[in-house]
């Protein structure tokens, strides 16, 4: 322990190492924040191969619509097989129309229903969640008989009576009912959580440094939470693929916008392509279509979780190296 | 085996020799020695407290004695036992089952967490049948054996079995994991801070309980722990660890009044304790050090006032320092220990 | 108390139904006969076909309702011939079956996997497998189904491409009829466990892993205890629990599941004629089935709540707080 | 600050009960009566030590005085302003509720959870900066988070600052938690079982570190302990009080050398038993004194004196709920126990005899 007790009132002597300029404040927090995840991300190779495909499939949804033309019956050969083509690499189905252009026409709808089904049940489930567990009380037991009774219902069923009620139009909107009920299992999962950490001891000092209620959850709940959060939204995402595939399928849904669950159904009820082999191809590519991105959602959940560790973190912060002393 | 083996430190009737028996786990940074060739014999009979920082290795000597090192540790050198009846086994060659044999039937150990060491969703009484029935003893008989046994530490058999672990409390729990250890009625009971997680005043009750149940059932205990002073006056020998190796063995009371190593020194002066005035209590500088590169010569030299040139060159050897050879420390300079570091308790008068 | 809000809120759905059931009903009526129908011999057609009684203001429709739910009368389906009682008590039983046997295979499979996959972990068994349960658990349930009927069903004739049991079999317990019931069960309860036990593997791993590091084991190894039983009763046992949630939770998705699935299979089972309700726009049907469903999946959710704290003592300790 | 005689925080028969229905169908929900009539002041920069077994309400205590636990009846007072008064009238009691909140802290047991380990040091100590003096800009706020990282031996404070929790250890968690508290200019600092998780040999740096910062901030410190030793450590450097409760009571209660040098009540002779002397030829061997090892069970605690079921003095009219008697003419030396008096039918009346298992004396 220093012995000249320094009394820091007279902090006259500045010590010249001490100030750093502004800029270097920044860098580190730049790093800190956006550097150090991406590295985190990069190392594993799960997240790395869920990412890419996660990109992938962003990447068609957006750039690759604009690349390959509308699929248009008739333009090409009926049931041609993949690469005997060139102008139609994936082969085209009972009415002449690419498969390729079907399966990329499909991409941008999916990825908005995901977005809104995925989005909507985790803000409201962490939103939820983490009310009921902190505040606790009435509104606690109000949320949670809300949440149970929402849990039991089946989904399916219900989003099936609720689209053919409503058919709705928007991707969006088809993406918030395929999440309708999904949000309450989360919601239940993120207010144990929260109901853990409320009695941590940091949480308790914070409280007790008058700190204000937002300023508690954002900075003291929240980061502790996202993890699971973040897991929650890659499966809510996949049950939203899984769902809007399998209603597409049923025709439940109208048609008004392409879908690989469209493509399956075609395929199989129009005659030709089941009953010989060499329609294989033409429900294959559709499932693929869907496995592939639910299996970079999954790679991508797996690898996340250590994102937010904070130990795994700080190993690959440049800004400081690790010198945990080596506790027996 | 080697011939008659130079007993330590006047032990005269071993249950335990140990020798140049060593811990090495190989970890990215390195190989680390969490035990570094420790060489002690340990008495029939006896209470040998082993008192060590946190991060010294204390809880390796502790599975080493059971030979139950957690994998990847490696374990080498021998360690002989010595029980009552037969001849003498050495642990390290043993098969495993006749290693599951001797543990718990004949060396048994108590851990520090309790809670941590049932199992959460079985009864209490459920281990005790389990522990009995897999060693093949009777297990009615075993019962009521474990039913006095629990009396003798002012816990009623009954509520006790029936109870889940999470429904007692912390001593109670340490209480049954003591009764648990001595169910099959050990020869040897290795305990690893078995009361650190307790209040002060509970710990201090079951000290006088292992030691009474010590005496009246002739156990030898090995009580490992980093608080000096609960030992001090359970303990009749003392080891002190420091950095994965024995620093200073002898009787608890020499060891105590008349310290040969520095280290020991600096640890009585940093206890705090109601008699010792409080002025001169002083902490021990600096950090424990770090298994995969353990300071060259005596490990203690970074943190020793004494330390010079021999202390890092040489790592010392176990002396008397002229005194009899039952307390020993590793330190060239003994005598100069002596006298430059006081030591405050003898001081000060006892005037309670 | 969820079985009732369940019911009030289907009511009302069903009542906010484009068009609703009543001019639906009057459209349905004026095909079958040209003459104009007097409002009052529709309410009467609506009270016994809908049991709904749209003169009566809506809470009275309400009670109504329900009072015939309560006696298991959910009105007459318009398509199919018989009253819905009668169709779901014939549909419910393939579907509990197929079900059932499904959950079951899942998590055994799912459970053993994962702990063989806990124990060696690390090893290309543990790895190979995990990658294994991580993909099958991506493919959906009914990408599967698709892929047996195409694959197996069809092109290699294996097994039937649909329905529950050969027709013409008497049935009861005689081997042949158990024996096509299975013959055709096969290819939907297989698209089920398939995807499904990765899910459960993983999970089960990942609790494994964590118990094994746990102290009590290794005491209770150092206590003789014998490997296979530390595997089973303190392993097991303890990384089972979480588990249970996820059971519930699947039993809720499975039902839902097996519209799509009894669509595919064309298996006469409950979610098969709840498609053909929708579709044809058999409300009392619609409305029945899903009632039905929602109190098999509360009740066994409720069930599986109360017997959760027999299994975990810790919990059944803090009384019946939070068991999921 | 606060002038020599007035109190930071004075306590008069404080109670806090706590409703445990033990499980749905249990009619009677027991009553925990955690506090039970305790009257205690904590003058301005002076350190009370609680000590006790766990479960004897001392943590209850400590929270109720940083006025983190509403007392169930009775009045705790910041400065003469009844804490719970100001925090339902809200603005216009003369100490508004915030200035009681932030001049109250605490620093927790367990070092790894009492600091947030998805923040950096330097994140968790900027808090505090930005609730004191908002309108310090993030450099100033860096240096003097710097300079207290120097101050208790953090060197170099620019790498300290940067680490996550997990990287620091024990001590430096401890210690960083000081600071933390410190930072709010408090009054009143609750160091509940501060230095227990710590290795022996960091207990005594960071009491002295406590004892170095306290002038400095001029904060008193409650500083609740099962371990006597400890707490006597601490108190006699600042020569303050100390107090022993039991079950929910507060038997003794004095400066800290008086108590030490002639205790009056017999619990505090047996922790004084309990607690680790190294000096061997002390004739330590005697047995535990107690007659019971564990503490009864707080749902319902023995009638009279509540130690009378364990207490080795016990006698028959112990069964009587003892006075609080003062040991000397200030009233600052306060024991429950009828021993403190000397003529009393206590000395008469038999002792109690053990119908369960006897201690084998």
């Amino acid at each position: 322990m220093s012995e000249d007790t320094t009394t820091f009132g007279s902090a006259d002597q500045k010590p010249a190492g001490v100030t750093r300029s502004r800029k270097e404040l920044y860098r580190e927090r730049l790093d800190r924040l956006l550097l150090t995840p991406l590295r985190v991300i990069w190392s594993d190779w799960r997240t790395r191969i869920g990412t890419l495909i996660i990109l992938l499939y962003v990447f068609v949804g957006t750039v690759g619509v604009r690349l390959v033309d509308e699929p248009t019956m008739q333009d090409g050969p009926v049931n041609a097989s993949p690469f005997e083509d060139a102008a139609y690499p994936l082969g085209t189905n009972g009415s002449g129309e690419s498969l390729l252009a079907k399966l990329v026409e499909a991409t941008p709808p999916m990825l908005q229903m995901i977005l809104a089904g995925a989005v909507f049940s985790t803000v409201i489930a962490t939103a939820l969640g983490t009310i009921s567990g902190y505040k606790g009380g009435l509104v606690d037991t109000v949320i949670t008989t809300l949440t149970d009774i929402a849990m039991t219902i089946p989904g399916l069923p219900l989003i099936i009576i609720v689209l053919v009620l409503f058919e709705p139009k928007s991707p969006y909107l088809i993406g918030i009912i395929l999440a309708i009920n999904a949000w309450a299992g989360l919601a239940r999962q993120i207010r144990s959580q929260v109901l853990e950490l409320r009695d941590k001891s940091y949480v308790e000092a914070s409280r007790i440094m008058n700190r204000p209620l937002h300023e508690i959850i954002l900075d003291d709940i929240l980061p502790n939470i996202m993890p699971f959060v973040l897991i929650s939204f890659v499966n809510t995402a996949r049950g939203v693929i899984f769902g809007s595939v399998a209603l597409f399928y049923l025709g439940v849904l109208p048609v008004n916008f392409a879908n690989w669950g469209i493509m399956l159904n075609r395929a199989y009820s129009s005659g030709g392509a089941l009953y010989s082999w060499d329609g294989l191809y033409w429900i294959i590519e559709p499932m693929i279509a869907i496995v592939l991105l639910s299996f970079g959602l999954v790679l991508f959940s797996q690898g996340t979780e250590r994102l937010f560790n904070p130990r795994i973190r700080a190993r690959h912060a440049s800004s400081i190296e690790e010198t945990a002393p080596m506790e027996q | 085996m080697q011939a008659q083996t130079t007993r330590k430190f006047g032990v005269a009737d071993p249950i335990f020799e140990v020798r140049n028996a060593s811990i090495t786990f190989d970890m990215d940074r390195g190989e680390s020695r969490v035990m570094d060739s420790v060489d002690i014999d340990i008495e029939r009979g006896e209470i040998l407290g082993v008192v060590g920082e946190s991060g010294s290795g204390k809880s390796m000597f502790a599975s080493a004695l059971l030979d139950a090192v957690v994998d990847p540790g490696v374990l080498t050198g021998d360690i002989t036992f010595y029980p009552e009846s037969g001849e003498e086994i050495n642990l390290l060659n043993k098969s495993e089952r006749e290693i599951k044999q001797i543990r718990w039937e004949q060396i048994a150990m108590v851990f520090q967490g309790a809670m941590s060491s049932f199992n959460p969703t079985m009864t209490i009484g459920a281990h005790f049948r389990e522990t009995l029935d897999v060693h093949g003893f009777d297990v009615e008989e075993g019962m009521e054996h474990a039913e006095d046994l629990l009396a003798q530490l002012y816990l009623e058999a009954d509520q006790i079995f029936d109870s889940y672990p999470h429904e007692l409390s912390g001593g109670m729990q340490q209480r049954s994991l003591l009764a648990l250890s001595l169910v099959l009625e050990p020869e040897v009971l290795v305990m690893d801070e078995p009361t650190a997680a307790l209040d002060l005043l509970m710990q201090r009750s079951i000290i006088e309980l292992i030691r009474e149940i010590g005496r009246e059932r002739d156990l030898t205990i090995v009580f490992i722990t980093h608080d000096l002073p609960l030992v001090a006056n359970l303990a009749d020998r003392l080891g002190v660890l420091y950095a994965f190796e024995f620093v200073e063995v002898g009787p608890a009371y020499e060891v105590l009044t008349d310290s040969k190593h520095p280290y020991t020194r600096a640890l009585l002066n940093s206890t705090p304790n109601l008699d010792t005035p409080r002025e001169e209590m002083k902490p021990i500088e600096g950090k424990s050090p770090d298994p995969v590169n353990v300071p060259a010569g005596c490990s203690y030299h970074p943190r020793c006032p004494l330390a010079d040139e021999t202390c890092i060159q040489m790592d010392p050897e176990f002396s008397t320092g002229n005194g009899d050879d039952d307390h020993q420390a590793k330190c060239h300079y003994i005598d100069r220990t002596r006298a430059e570091i006081p030591l405050n308790l003898t001081e000060v008068t006892h005037d309670e | 108390m969820t079985v009732v809000s369940v019911i009030v809120l289907t009511f009302f759905l069903i009542r906010l139904m484009p068009g609703g059931p009543i001019d639906y009903l009057r459209a349905e009526l004026m095909k079958s006969r040209s003459s104009e129908i007097s409002m009052q011999q529709l309410n009467s057609y609506a009270a016994d076909y809908l049991n709904l009684h749209p003169d009566k203001p809506i809470w009275e429709q309400l009670l109504l309702y329900l009072g015939n739910v309560a006696q298991g009368d959910f009105g007459e389906s318009l398509q199919q011939s018989g009253s819905v009682a009668e169709i779901i008590v014939k549909a419910a039983p393939w579907t509990l079956f197929v079900l059932s046997v499904a959950i079951i295979l899942t998590f055994g499979l799912g459970i053993v996997l994962g702990a063989l996959m806990a124990y060696r972990e690390g090893s290309w068994f543990d790895t190979g497998w995990t990658g294994v349960s991580m993909f099958l658990n991506s493919v959906p349930y009914f990408v599967a189904a698709l892929l047996f009927l195409y694959v197996v069903a069809i092109q290699l004739a294996w097994f039937p491409q649909g329905g529950n049991v050969t027709p013409g079999l008497e049935s009861g317990f005689n081997v042949a009829y158990i024996h096509s019931v299975f013959y055709h069960a096969t290819l939907p309860i297989a698209s089920l466990v398939i995807t499904g036990f990765g899910g459960i593997a993983l999970g089960m791993r990942g609790n494994a892993i964590k118990e094994i590091g746990e102290e009590y084991i290794r005491v209770a190894h150092l206590r003789g205890v014998p490997g296979r039983r530390i595997a089973v009763r303190y392993v097991g046992r303890n990384a089972v629990l979480p588990l249970y949630t996820q059971f519930l939770i699947s039993i809720g998705f499975m039902f839902g599941g097996s519209i799509v699935l009894e669509e595919i299979f064309a298996y006469p089972g409950l979610g098969y004629y709840l498609l053909g309700a929708i579709n044809g726009r058999d409300y009392p049907l619609m409305m029945g089935i899903f009632i039905v469903i929602t109190v098999a999946v509360v009740s066994a959710v409720l069930f599986a709540d109360l017997t959760y704290g027999k299994i975990d003592p810790r919990v059944a300790g803090e009384g019946s707080g939070e068991s999921y | 600050m606060s002038s020599e005689g007035e109190h930071v925080v004075s306590m008069t028969d404080v109670e806090v009960h706590f409703e445990t229905d033990s499980g749905i169908f249990s009619r009677d929900s027991d009553v925990v009566q955690a506090v039970d009539g305790v009257t205690l002041d904590v003058e301005a920069e002076d350190v009370v030590a609680l000590v006790g077994e766990s479960g004897c309400g001392k943590t209850t205590l400590g929270k109720t005085a940083i006025g983190v636990q509403r007392p169930t009846s009775g009045s705790v007072t910041y400065k003469g302003q009844d804490i719970w008064e100001a925090r339902d009238i809200g603005g216009n009691a003369d100490i508004p509720f915030d200035e009681i909140r932030r001049a109250l802290q605490i620093i927790h047991q367990d070092p790894g959870a009492s600091l947030n380990p998805n923040k950096t040091v330097m994140h968790t100590l900027n808090v505090p900066l930005r609730m004191t003096n908002p309108g310090m800009d993030a450099f100033d706020r860096r240096e003097r988070v710097h300079e207290m990282l120097s101050r208790v031996g953090m060197e170099p404070p620019e790498d300290y600052a940067n680490r996550f929790p997990h990287q620091l250890s024990g001590g430096e968690k401890q210690r960083v938690a000081l600071i933390r508290a410190l930072l709010m200019n408090p009054d009143l600092i609750l160091a509940d079982e501060a230095v227990s998780a710590l290795d022996v040999s960091l207990r005594i740096d960071m009491m002295d570190l406590m004892l170095e910062l306290q002038d400095q901030f001029d904060t008193s410190y409650l500083f609740v302990s099962h371990n006597l030793s400890n707490a006597s450590y601490i108190t006699g450097k600042a020569d303050g009080r100390i107090g022993v409760m039991y079950l929910g009571e507060l038997v003794e209660v004095g400066p800290i050398d008086e108590v030490l040098e002639n205790p009056q009540h017999p619990y505090t002779k047996v922790l004084m038993w309990a607690a680790p002397n190294l000096d061997p030829d002390a004739d330590a061997q005697t047995r535990s004194p107690l007659r019971k090892i564990d503490i009864p069970d707080p749902r319902n605690p023995p009638t009279g004196c509540r130690f009378h079921t364990r207490c080795p003095e016990a006698r028959e009219v112990c069964k009587q709920r003892p006075p609080v008697t003062e040991m000397d003419d200030e009233g600052d030396h306060r024991v429950m126990c009828y021993r403190a008096l000397d003529e009393h039918e206590y000395w008469d009346s038999p002792e109690i005899e053990d119908e369960a298992d006897d201690m084998p004396r």
